[in-house]
């Protein structure tokens, strides 16, 4: 429990004459749930990018489980790990929702060119891997969703197949950006429930962009708090809801 | 042993099959050829009891590029198959010859696949004489599908030297460009030019002429330069100017382009923006006679400046040529673009060697052919075929644009004969 | 008065070259979102190699060393041609191989300049490359610049009977399209397909998702490029020639119709789209024989009714004629569905092969396993 | 003293490509829809006075061609906006099926050319291929002692006042800021207020309208056919890529480029390494692969917005090969 997974140490990146991160430096404990929160135009989403690849930071470096990940492309970064979640959901509009979850899972044997027509190689990891997702959904209670094409789900249950991309990639960090966006009160609580829930029994760890924050401080271990690309305050969700930058911070930013 | 009886009794089987199979095919196939022998020579008997009695009709294909690269001479030569059906018919009717012919015409848009099919839908319907296509590399591609179906194939048009193959059903109205070269080459050395760039089509036709223009050339004494441009363009401008670049660097006294009508009007309007290569001697083959574009003003005065010359495979006292270049222009309102004659001369043949057969029958037709062509007399002159089934015999005229009452117009000027060129 | 083996014999051949490239257009524009406007190139590519591979090898085989594109070689080429069955045989083949390697390796080396950039981009790059190896093709010596090729042995051309040496080339063209149609259904109904259909819903979703979009993007253009390859040389030993002139864009786009009207992402649409597209093209011939001398011709009218039925295609039913289906793996037999269209006929196939091997072993008096 | 030909060619291309190529980058930048039926408005605007003169008998004047010509242009280019992409993009098409869609536009309009020619050929006993229209123009005018091609100054001039009045229109008038706003952030731009149909529609009359204008200039350049335009699509969309499809102004430079290309480059090419003079559309090709090699304009036309190592795959096997020794 004492090393941390994700290690962010002195991450900078500037578009242009934007800074949108100066020298931002943080951890993420293994096995907790971590807020990060800030602002819009914070350097939050910027943040997850540089992580999960889609930037190279101009300086600073990123670490995972102790390797050094900047550098490597994002499918590279999934595959050691790290399943990240947009904003609005990306799902695969045309495909059904069984589909979109068989994608999840990462290093797939039929996934390659020579191996794909040879039914026999793939099918038992298929079915493996389909009777998790079956389970998945019942979880969800969405049994009959599978046959649903994606682009016709509600927003709880794209969200809900969203989350379960990084179960099913067996991810040991998952970055969830904005989660309850969009979604019902209620149905975000269920949806914050359902990640603790997860924490507990599949050991795995969440780092949570979040706007809700009142939502956010009920489950969270740890929170950051970012302001015009720089680490403002961290702490406990008690100690950053007292520190008197944040709230001006806020306030200043609204 | 019993375990083995029923294994043999199999292969026993199998093997009477394949053998019945096969003598029957054999026997069958001998038997069948005779009877197909019967079978055509009463079809042609019918076919010719027929002749006596009614008219018939008979259906010839025609591919023309109606779109695509070609479609500007395309669309004329739709007026000449028009012209030479309705004489060929003309001339059935006078003879008192019970035959009608109809063209079938279709637009091959000056491509190879679309040929094939254009000629495969004329299978299809019955048809085994196709005049056109146009392109060498059309005419190649239907080659195959020609020789396997016995069709035959009569380009008005292609000159490519690799399609001088004897023994197939490609014949061609045209006569090779080697000929051509040697009176194009005696042509420039008449004019006291002795070294020339040739500036021509990097297609089979241009790269063929510059280089038999090339060998007969340098026989008399002379140097050439090629320079190829590419075919598929719009414009023009950058290699006329590169031309013009080339014949300083090289020093040269006069330009012979090898071109076909819309790229070598192009080339000679840009040409005549530019005052060096107006200095120069100009001279042509037959690709880009009767264009429209060289009776228009630029393009007509810079003619006249630089005295172009040009060769083409007709001889100028041919009155049938003059009549029918006539008709075509009351017609149409100008002068027949180029291989019209070629085509005209085409049909008629086309058509007399079907009545010659007496059968709609590509071998018989084919056979026909020949023996037409070596006795007819065309707009396009004596039309009779080497073993290749190429126009053997080829006069050629040297030809200019002339100023007459205020207007230009195409003149032929000259002859070639026996090495040699005769103005007048 | 219709002949239908003779139609069949003129016809299947350019359709099944024209349905293997609607097949692979399909497989790179209806699963993985490539607009490839440049097919043509790669079908070149594999017309060049397979007419300069059949050739060269005849000619030295036999011993002659013309240049292939040289009017010797050409009548030279008609006497040889005939003269062994198993060399034009094996030349088709190795022909063929060689034109899906040259023609995918040639796919696989244009991905890399176009990896990161959008359909646009894409579309041109291909586009402008199928224009340049036209170019490029008209100055290569080699294949005779811009005479092309004449001569090609048809690897029937030692059966004398011209209907049956179409026969046998229109079966050889069926197996092979069967063949093509089968690896490609393969390919998308496996978890490969479904990674390729991700990643023309959401190419930044699918590498989110550990999906190495670039390189799948570039092994699906060797693979459909090849295919391309294979195509050009079928047409060329059909034809029995080839030149830069034939490999015009309007080729491209005419595939294109095909797919778009047949049904993007799905293999039966692409072959569908082919056979009405081909079967159009004859029916329009034939208005020429009816009406003579219409005042516009009915080709530009196949082609404005081509154009308009492209749009309301898109408009009103985007999927093309036969609409997409769901990739099938075994994936859905866990919800209790039945996973593959084809898997009765795999079975039936099973079955007849248990039989035949039962009945083979029986024969040379083996004991079946 | 005489302008050399290829100065005089370069300015000319330099002058019919930036007319054809501006507007392509501007109908992608706003509509994001990659014209393949860009080529069809220039034929259009070629042929435009040629129907005027031939079908009056008359020689027209500059003035009346050009505005006949653009008119023309906006028409055919608001109506394929109205008729097919607007419909297909409440559909919520993709790039890609735009695309196709203006495929389809194009063959279509393509042939119902051929077919309105080929009645009007037979109907005015003329041939209306390849043909040039009657402009009023003298052939050169006489300037302090200089002979000038009018030809061609009228063309400098047309795009001088084009692009003017095109820089000011996107600058200072109100619907030209939002044409501007709905191509940088379309969604943004619909929050403020601008109606989004409206503005794409003006944008479409003034790209088609432009393209046409470019025809006119090239009528007075060379003559014209229904492929006039399909022939000079690709180095179009070549100028286009160098602006990234996204750049008026490197657009324009992009047309100086295959341009020079087109007539200086392979001139030097040929004088020094022999390069054949047939090899000249290669150029314009090669520099369009180039530009996607060396600046892959990442993000434009629906890529991939970030980098994305292309290394890595085959440093990836090297590093595997090295593991396993």
């Amino acid at each position: 429990m004492t090393n941390p997974i994700l290690e962010v140490r002195n991450v900078s990146k500037r578009f242009g004459g934007v800074e949108a991160l100066r020298d931002v430096s943080l951890e993420v404990k293994r096995g907790s749930i971590t807020g990060l929160i800030g602002p819009n135009g914070s350097g939050k989403s910027t943040l997850f990018n540089v992580i999960t690849g889609f930037y190279k930071p101009d300086s600073g470096s990123v670490y995972f489980e102790g390797r050094r990940i900047d550098g490597l492309n994002p499918n590279e970064i999934y595959n050691i790990g790290i399943a990240r979640t947009f904003q609005i959901p990306r799902l695969f509009g045309s495909l059904t929702t069984l589909e979109n979850m068989m994608l999840s899972p990462r290093g797939q044997k039929g996934e390659s060119l020579l191996r794909a027509p040879l039914r026999k190689a793939w099918v038992n990891e298929e079915l493996q891997i389909a009777n998790e997702v079956k389970n998945l959904l019942k979880e969800f209670n969405m049994d009959g969703a599978y046959r649903m094409v994606a682009s016709s789900l509600s927003g709880g249950h794209v969200k809900m197949v969203e989350t379960s991309k990084g179960i099913l990639g067996r991810a040991k960090l998952i970055l969830l950006d904005e989660p309850t966006a969009g979604v019902h009160y209620a149905v975000g609580r269920s949806l914050f429930e359902y990640i603790s829930y997860l924490r507990k029994t599949a050991n795995l760890t969440f780092f949570i962009i979040e706007h809700r924050i009142d939502l956010l401080f009920d489950y969270v271990d740890y929170v950051y708090v970012l302001h015009m690309g720089r680490l403002l305050s961290q702490g406990t969700p008690e100690e950053v809801a007292s520190d008197p930058k944040v709230i001006e911070a806020y306030i200043g930013g609204a | 042993m019993s375990a083995q009886l029923p294994r043999l009794l199999v292969f026993l089987v199998i093997g009477l099959v394949i053998g019945a199979a096969a003598s029957y095919a054999y026997v069958n196939s001998t038997v069948s050829s005779t009877i197909n022998e019967l079978n055509s020579k009463i079809a042609q008997l019918q076919d010719q009891i027929k002749l006596l009695n009614q008219t018939i009709e008979y259906r010839i294909g025609v591919t023309l590029p109606l779109t695509g690269h070609l479609q500007d001479v395309g669309g004329q030569w739709r007026t000449v198959v028009d012209m030479a059906f309705e004489d060929l018919n003309k001339e059935m009717q006078k003879y008192g010859i019970r035959v009608k012919f109809t063209p079938v015409i279709l637009d091959d848009k000056t491509d190879a696949t679309q040929a094939l099919v254009n000629v495969q839908t004329f299978y299809q319907a019955g048809i085994k004489v196709v005049i056109g296509p146009a392109a060498s590399s059309q005419v190649k591609a239907v080659k195959n599908y020609a020789d396997d179906n016995k069709i035959v194939i009569i380009s008005p048009s292609s000159t490519a030297p690799t399609l001088a193959l004897p023994g197939d059903f490609i014949y061609r109205t045209v006569g090779s460009d080697a000929g051509q070269a040697k009176a194009l080459a005696a042509l420039v050395k008449s004019q006291g030019v002795s070294k020339v760039i040739v500036f021509h089509r990097n297609d089979e036709y241009g790269v063929a002429f510059e280089k038999f223009f090339e060998e007969e050339f340098k026989a008399l004494g002379g140097t050439s330069i090629g320079i190829p441009y590419d075919t598929t363009l719009e414009d023009y401008a950058s290699e006329v100017a590169q031309l013009s670049v080339r014949a300083r660097q090289e020093g040269v006294e006069g330009i012979v382009i090898i071109t076909f009508d819309t790229d070598g009007v192009n080339i000679l309007s840009h040409a005549s923006k530019d005052p060096y290569l107006a200095t120069l001697k100009w001279f042509s083959s037959e690709g880009i006679h009767g264009a429209r574009g060289l009776l228009e003003d630029p393009v007509a005065s810079f003619i006249q400046r630089t005295n172009l010359l040009g060769t083409r495979p007709l001889f100028k006292e041919n009155p049938l040529l003059h009549d029918f270049a006539a008709r075509y222009k009351a017609i149409r309102g100008h002068d027949p673009p180029v291989f019209s004659a070629n085509l005209y001369d085409a049909i008629i043949l086309a058509g007399w060697a079907i009545v010659r057969a007496g059968t709609y029958d590509g071998v018989a037709i084919s056979k026909a052919l020949v023996e037409v062509a070596r006795t007819y007399y065309g707009v396009s002159g004596l039309t009779m075929f080497d073993e290749n089934g190429d126009k053997l015999f080829q006069d050629y005229s040297v030809w200019t644009v002339k100023p007459v009452d205020g207007k230009y117009e195409y003149a032929d000027v000259g002859s070639y004969s026996g090495g040699t060129i005769t103005f007048g | 008065m219709f002949d239908i083996v003779s139609f069949l014999v003129s016809w299947f051949p350019i359709f099944s070259i024209y349905a293997i490239l609607a097949l692979c257009l399909n497989m790179e524009i209806g699963y993985t979102g490539m607009a490839n406007f440049g097919l043509v190139a790669f079908y070149a590519i594999g017309a060049f190699v397979a007419g300069y591979t059949s050739m060269t090898i005849f000619l030295s085989f036999y011993g002659y060393n013309y240049p292939i594109y040289s009017l010797d070689a050409i009548i030279t080429m008609g006497k040889i041609a005939g003269r062994t069955p198993w060399l034009n045989i094996s030349v088709f083949i190795l022909s063929l191989i060689l034109a899906f390697l040259v023609a995918g390796l040639a796919g696989y080396l244009v991905s890399f300049p176009t990896l990161r950039v959008g359909p646009a981009f894409l579309g041109i790059t291909i586009l402008s490359f199928g224009e340049m190896l036209r170019v490029f093709m008209k100055h290569f010596q080699p294949t005779g610049g811009s005479y092309g090729l004449l001569g090609i042995p048809h690897p029937f051309a030692w059966v004398s009977d011209p209907l049956i040496k179409n026969l046998l080339f229109v079966i050889v063209t069926l197996v092979i399209l069967i063949l093509v149609f089968i690896y490609f259904e393969l390919l998308a109904n496996s978890p490969y397909g479904r990674a390729l259909k991700s990643i023309r819903e959401d190419e930044i979703a699918s590498l989110c998702l550990g999906k190495p979009v670039p390189r799948i993007k570039a092994e699906l253009l060797f693979v459909a490029s090849g295919v391309s390859g294979i195509a050009g040389a079928l047409y060329v030993f059909y034809l029995g020639s080839v030149a830069p002139d034939m490999f015009v864009t309007a080729v491209t786009f005419e595939v294109w119709s095909m797919v778009i009207l047949g049904g993007r992402g799905n293999n039966m649409g692409a072959i569908l789209g082919a056979l009405i597209f081909s079967l159009l093209n004859r029916a329009t011939a034939i208005l020429n024989f009816i009406f003579l001398d219409l005042l516009i011709d009915p080709n530009y009218i196949r082609w404005m009714i081509t154009g308009i039925l492209i749009i309301i295609v898109l408009m009103y039913r985007p999927k093309g004629i036969l609409a997409e289906k769901t990739v099938k793996t075994d994936a859905w037999r866990i919800f209790g569905e039945a996973q593959r269209d084809w898997d009765r006929i795999t079975a039936m196939i099973q079955v007849a092969n248990r039989y035949l091997k039962r009945a083979f072993h029986w024969l040379i008096g083996r004991e079946t396993k | 003293m005489e302008v050399p030909r290829e100065l005089i060619n370069t300015t000319w291309y330099t002058c019919l490509y930036s007319l054809m190529a501006v507007p392509l980058t501007l109908s992608y930048r706003t509509s994001k829809v990659l014209n393949f039926a860009h080529g069809i408005y220039i034929t259009i605007g070629a042929y435009i006075p040629v129907f005027i003169s031939r079908g009056l008998g008359i020689s027209v004047s500059p003035i009346i061609a050009i505005l006949s010509s653009f008119t023309a242009g906006a028409i055919l280019a608001m109506v394929s906006h109205l008729a097919v992409f607007s419909p297909l993009i409440k559909r919520k098409a993709t790039p890609v099926t735009l695309m196709i869609a203006s495929m389809g536009l194009w063959i279509f309009i393509k042939y119902a050319l051929y077919a309105a020619l080929s009645i009007l050929q037979r109907s005015w006993m003329t041939q209306l291929t390849y043909t040039n229209p009657n402009i009023d123009i003298p052939s050169s005018i006489s300037f302090m002692g200089i002979e000038i091609n009018a030809r061609l100054l009228l063309t400098i001039l047309l795009v001088i006042v084009v692009f003017t009045l095109l820089t000011l229109f996107l600058m200072k008038t109100k619907t030209g800021m939002a044409i501007r706003a709905i191509a940088d952030n379309p969604e943004l731009a619909q929050l403020t207020g601008i109606s989004r149909e409206k503005t794409l529609l003006i944008a479409w009359a003034i790209s088609g309208g432009i393209a046409a204008i470019g025809g006119f200039a090239w009528s007075i350049f060379a003559y014209v056919s229904p492929e006039t335009g399909d022939n000079l699509i690709l180095q179009v969309f070549a100028c286009s890529v160098i602006g990234g499809l996204v750049s008026l102004s490197i657009t324009f430079i992009g047309a100086i480029i295959i341009s020079s290309a087109e007539n200086l480059l392979i001139i030097l090419l040929n004088r020094y390494f022999g390069v054949e003079l047939s090899f000249r559309p290669f150029l314009s090709f090669l520099i369009l692969l180039l530009t996607i090699l060396i600046r892959p304009p990442a993000g434009a036309g629906g890529g991939l917005p970030y980098r994305y190592k292309i290394t890595g795959y085959i440093s990836r096997l090297l590093r595997r090969r090295e593991e396993n020794v």
